[in-house]
């Protein structure tokens, strides 16, 4: 049982990894980092369900009949542009805020937003 | 074409979207989206009367059989919730060019235009698809392009909230993907009806019951239900007016009908309620979210607040219909699916007209706006009534339906709880009533128009349906029933 | 065996970036997890997918990121906000998956469902039914042809919506003088752009190579795009931004993706004409066979040329951002000190 | 034949692999950056061509043989060319080698070869 | 022959990436990626011998080409002040890990 489910318990740790960086990480860099990794390592779970021992690449050739699952690889090609597109969209999100937080702290930038409400309720209290 | 409908449904504005940047002139893309959503609009009535008649239509596309190919599977409640999807888009645009005027900058209007096709696109295709990664991707599409939408806001807090959102939604998908990848695992298909054949035969097994776990909070993470729901407030309140008019009418319900068709259609509806108390987890995360978040409205000061809030509240109304797992408790859900989109719909357009003749929405801005645009706030306040269920508006015929299931299965306490939580609307509700009818403008000079007319015929469009509904109540509980029976395998 | 050394280094890797406080050591290791999980899925026998990760995971998103990092500053706070919660969460969902492992068909097993119940047509007769080696590549465009439809949307989205997040309306002031800048420093970069320049063609030659090699191995649209716009971000690196843009007009690089996207959806309703379901490709010749080859290099043209030109996009807007900010810098700082 | 294409490709494989050990031990042990580059950056483009080579010998096809030989150019650009440029950048960008005590020294140069 | 020239590409794979672990300065970390990347070429390579279908080197010319254009990327983008490396920020570094 060990041998046969070690793969499957080594990636959930590695997706596990990655979820406690976009977690406890307050960098927002840091926290796409870690989506990545948490996406990436769903990717290789995906993959290494589709291996079947002693087969290959599913690429027709003479002389060869047993070949790994296709369907997998497509999910996850897809799966892959949909990580990258991700990533950008954060990407640029990022630069926005820094532009105009100049901070990309989580901590930071929630403070900055409590102190605008505080001062913005003040003056219209006043008022 | 007829055979065509499932595909043209998403189809017509995907590739819209493309051709829309390719147009690149202001008015010209806006004409060309608002033609593409009112064919898709179309295209869902005509679907919706052909499964009415003819029951569930199969497409398969590229000719492949099922569970080889991608199959589009419209039976009654895909139609209903397509129906819901592309009317409220198409009545949302006729609003958006003068709407985004004053919010987003002249060369953005493209972008946007082309974001919110696909944001649509991606939304019909999670509802029209029978195929389980299929949903993956949609669901993908409409929550990129809701990303880019949300931080097009003009404060700064946007960017924040979509990033925000950015994080919890992609979390949320990728525990779909998990929980998609087990089911895969056990049964070796991804189309949906497939898998609800093959996943009783292995549905003790410990693999299946995580991958519903995970389906579960992934499709919650989406939903915004109550302890998941913190990325949503900000979301709305800082999106650009019509994107949250577009949203809160929509992007919940898609997430509601996820959760229903995972659980009733997918896993089958044994499975579901008894391999996890799901009944008593959804029904106190439904209550408690009904609460916590109406009170919540209350203190809110800014009215896109204490509507987002409103929004979490009702998603806690629909989770209780869901959760008793009766024919009619269905029924309540799907009717509150349908009648909240109408509602929210009128309230946030409404909120856009606001914003567009006095530039905020804080709540001190509303004094003497019931006397300056009294048409805007009259439509405000009859969404609010509807909002709380008074007799007459849609907002009663659900309730009335959700009070119906709960006296059915016997639980008086929850239906007292439930009329209680309607009180809490009435305070939010009221706060703004009073504000803008009976507090005096705060700068008497000042004077604010009337809301222009493109404003006005979408607003009232959604006000008239939101009364002729509540008094008509026929179509729209024969389809919702129909739906909820068609989930239940009872025979009409 | 292999494949434990490779998910072993994988795990070093993922804790060696939790503790990294400069960011861009993190990224830098995040590439390499991209290349390592890539080498994974070669032992795992997904060329294809091998190919695209090493492409967008060690290489685009990295090269996003770093572009990120020269905006944003290297270093991260040493305040980690919620670490007990976070824990308590990882570990429940961890546990819940590991849980849900124990009853799991073992790793590489034959017998497993998905072996059994779709996968065998794929494998048996999609020699038949498509008619190119490659089954990943007939899954991927005609089998499944609506999820790549799919996929190519997507990347449109993130390409328009990076661009509403960061276009800025270029000035030809502006222009000029990022432009000079740039020369006045490109006379340090000679080697490489000789390098560079000998290499650029061979790049685009190979990109077309994957481009149409897709139905006899690995690769394909969306790879032949990502390489191909590789080679254009690298020419854009080393001769500036500008010049790049001069040579690739952005708003001819918008249509291009448009086009792309509206090529691969109008095969399928040519399909739709000819009297067969969207995406049918048995009907665009009177022979399925042909249909199929012709439907499948369409479609991989409409992927290959939004692929490259979104990447391109979104290359050129962060590093447009990134040359505006640095430019914008000293004259701020002249003016503060005034 | 045979025997002569397994000991060639054998021998070269085997060469390659040292090299490349050799070079990660260099850039593991030595002390500053500059001649942990010199420990990669010699072995890396040696020992990478040695191994393509010997599988060059073993390759059957054409198109394998064509591959191998296309890797082998980028490789030997590109690896020499990725050394110049650090190297340059590490001076640059202030990375002082060590035993270099004299640090304005360093700086001075630095000075005069930031137009190089 | 080919797997022993596997395992030593995994040995200097396993080197290279201590090294961009510990650092210390940022030139040791991309050295390090740069020699992981060429470790992985040659590693691709030799796989598609062992597994008997070495028709799949494409892979391992992409992964040259990104290696590249990576270090490159890296290094155009290092050239801005915050990259500049001083002795004392070394020190610092070095007690961190």
């Amino acid at each position: 049982m060990i041998i046969g489910l070690f793969n499957h318990w080594v990636v959930i740790i590695l997706m596990m990894i990655g979820l406690y960086i976009v977690i406890a990480h307050g960098n927002l860099i840091k926290k796409l980092v870690g989506l990545t990794i948490f996406q990436t390592s769903v990717f290789i779970f995906y993959i290494s369900i589709a291996k079947v021992d002693g087969g290959t690449a599913p690429i027709l050739a003479d002389g060869i009949t047993q070949y790994s699952n296709p369907l997998p690889h497509v999910l996850i090609l897809t799966a892959i542009v949909v990580g990258i597109a991700t990533t950008a969209l954060g990407l640029s999100l990022v630069v926005r805020i820094k532009e105009t937080y100049k901070s990309i702290e989580e901590e930071e930038i929630q403070q900055q937003d409590n102190e605008e409400q505080l001062t913005k309720h003040k003056t219209e209290d006043s008022a | 074409m007829i055979t065509h409908l499932p595909i043209l449904q998403v189809i017509t504005p995907l590739m819209a979207a493309p051709i829309c940047l390719l147009l690149n002139r202001s008015q010209l893309v806006w004409m060309f989206s608002l033609l593409a959503s009112g064919l898709a609009f179309l295209i869902s009535i005509l679907l919706l009367q052909q499964v009415m008649i003819s029951g569930v239509i199969s497409y398969e596309l590229g000719g492949w059989q099922a569970p080889w190919g991608i199959e589009y599977r419209i039976d009654k409640l895909n139609a209903f919730l397509l129906l819901i999807i592309s009317g409220i888009s198409t009545v949302v645009l006729v609003a958006a060019q003068t709407s985004i005027e004053k919010e987003i900058p002249k060369d953005k209007y493209t972008y946007f235009y082309v974001l919110y096709l696909l944001s649509l696109t991606g939304m019909l295709g999670i509802v029209a698809t029978g195929d389980a990664f299929n949903v993956f991707v949609f669901l993908e599409i409409s929550s990129l392009s809701a990303y880019a939408l949300i931080a097009m806001g003009q404060k700064r807090q946007a960017l924040w909230a979509s990033y925000q959102y950015l994080i919890m939604g992609t979390i949320g998908a990728t525990f779909i993907l998990i929980g998609i990848g087990l089911m895969y695992q056990m049964t070796g298909t991804l189309n949906m009806a497939d898998l609800s054949q093959r996943l009783p035969e292995v549905a003790q097994t410990r693999t299946v019951f995580v991958s519903f776990v995970f389906v579960i909070v992934g499709v919650c993470l989406k939903l915004a239900m109550f302890p998941l729901h913190l990325w949503l407030p900000n979301a709305y309140a800082y999106a650009p007016s019509i994107v949250t008019a577009f949203f809160a009418a929509t992007a919940t319900k898609v997430a509601v009908y996820l959760l229903i068709r995972f659980t009733f259609s997918v896993f089958g509806l044994s499975f579901s309620f008894t391999t996890i108390p799901l009944q008593t987890l959804f029904m106190a995360l439904g209550l408690i979210g009904i609460f916590i978040a109406s009170a919540t409205a209350i203190y809110q000061k800014n009215v896109k607040h204490i509507f987002a809030y409103s929004s979490i509240a009702q998603i806690g109304y629909m989770i209780v219909g869901f959760s008793l797992s009766t024919v009619t408790g269905l029924t309540a859900t799907l009717l509150h699916m349908f009648n909240h989109a109408l509602m929210k719909g009128a309230i946030f357009l409404a909120l856009a007209a606001v914003i567009y003749r006095v530039g905020n929405v804080e709540l001190n801005h509303f004094r003497g706006l019931g006397r300056q645009m009294p048409l805007t706030m009259a439509a405000i306040v009859i969404g609010g009534l509807s909002l709380i269920g008074v007799p007459l508006t849609v907002g009663f015929v659900s309730k009335w339906y959700l009070l119906t299931a709960l006296v059915e299965q016997g639980w008086w306490p929850i239906a007292v709880l439930i009329l209680l939580g309607s009180m809490l609307a009435v305070v939010y509700v009221w706060r703004i009533v009073e504000v803008a009818y009976f507090k005096a403008p705060l700068d008497e000079n000042i004077k604010v128009k009337e809301a222009p007319v493109s404003f006005l015929i979408p607003i009232w469009t959604l006000v008239i349906a939101n009364i002729y509904f509540g008094i008509d109540t026929r179509l729209s509980v024969q389809v919702a029933k129909g739906a909820a029976q068609s989930l239940f395998g009872v025979s009409p | 065996m292999i494949n434990i050394v490779l998910l072993t280094l994988l795990v070093v890797i993922a804790i060696a970036i939790i503790r990294m406080k400069d960011l861009f050591a993190a990224v830098m290791l995040a590439g390499i997890y991209g290349l390592l999980s890539a080498s994974f899925f070669v032992v795992m026998d997904a060329v294809d997918v091998a190919f695209t990760e090493a492409a967008v995971g060690a290489g685009i998103s990295t090269l996003l990121m770093f572009v990120v990092i020269t905006m944003t500053g290297r270093k991260e706070k040493s305040i980690r906000h919620k670490p007990l919660p976070a824990l308590f969460v990882v570990i429940i969902t961890g546990g819940l998956l590991i849980y849900g492992t124990l009853d799991m068909p073992y790793f590489g097993s034959e017998d497993a469902p998905i072996h059994n119940h779709t996968s065998p047509r794929y494998i048996n007769d999609s020699m038949q039914e498509i008619g190119i080696p490659n089954i990943v590549t007939s899954v991927l465009a005609s089998y499944r042809a609506f999820d790549t439809f799919g996929e190519v949307v997507v990347i449109f989205t993130a390409g328009i919506g990076v661009l509403t997040l960061l276009s800025i309306a270029r000035t030809k002031k502006n222009d000029e003088e990022i432009e000079s800048i740039n020369d006045s420093m490109h006379q340090q970069h000679l080697v490489v752009r000789i390098i560079a320049k000998m290499l650029i063609p061979f790049i685009f030659l190979f990109a077309l190579y994957v481009q149409f090699h897709g139905d006899f191995g690995p690769g394909g649209g969306f790879q032949a795009g990502v390489i191909f716009a590789s080679a254009i971000i690298l020419y854009a690196m080393l001769f500036g931004l500008v010049t790049a843009r001069k040579v690739i007009n952005q708003i001819f690089i918008q249509l291009i993706a448009a086009l792309g996207v509206l090529l691969y959806g109008s095969v399928g309703i040519v399909s739709l004409m000819n009297g067969g379901n969207f995406f049918d490709y048995n009907v665009l010749s009177s022979n399925p066979i042909t249909g199929q080859h012709l439907g499948i290099l369409l479609i991989e043209w409409g992927v290959g040329c939004t692929v490259a030109s979104v990447i391109v996009v979104i290359f050129f807007n962060f590093a447009g951002r990134r040359e505006l900010q640095q430019h914008k810098k000293p004259s701020q700082d002249k003016e503060s000190s005034k | 034949m045979e025997i002569v294409i397994t000991i060639s490709s054998g021998f070269l494989l085997l060469v390659g692999s040292f090299l490349c050990i050799s070079g990660g031990i260099g850039l593991l042990r030595f002390p500053d950056f500059y001649t942990r580059m010199h420990a990669v950056g010699v072995t890396d483009t040696l020992g990478a061509g040695m191994i393509l080579a010997g599988l060059m010998i073993l390759s059957t096809d054409f198109l394998v043989f064509a591959k191998l030989v296309m890797i082998l150019l980028f490789t030997l650009l590109i690896g020499p060319t990725t050394s110049h440029v650090l190297a340059k950048a590490a001076f640059h960008n202030g990375v002082i080698p060590k035993g270099s005590n004299n640090l304005k020294q360093t700086k001075e140069k630095e000075s005069t070869s930031s137009i190089i | 022959m080919l797997i022993a020239a596997t395992l030593a590409i995994l040995v200097a794979m396993i080197l290279a990436i201590i090294r961009g672990i510990a650092g210390p300065t940022l030139y040791d970390r991309i050295l390090a990626v740069n020699m992981f990347g060429t470790k992985t070429v040659l590693l691709i390579s030799l796989l598609g011998f062992v597994m008997g279908r070495p028709e799949f080197l494409d892979i391992a010319i992409v992964y040259a080409l990104i290696n590249f254009i990576s270090v490159i990327g890296v290094l155009r983008y290092s050239d801005t002040n915050q990259f500049k490396h001083t002795p004392k920020k070394n020190k610092s570094i070095e007690k961190e890990l």
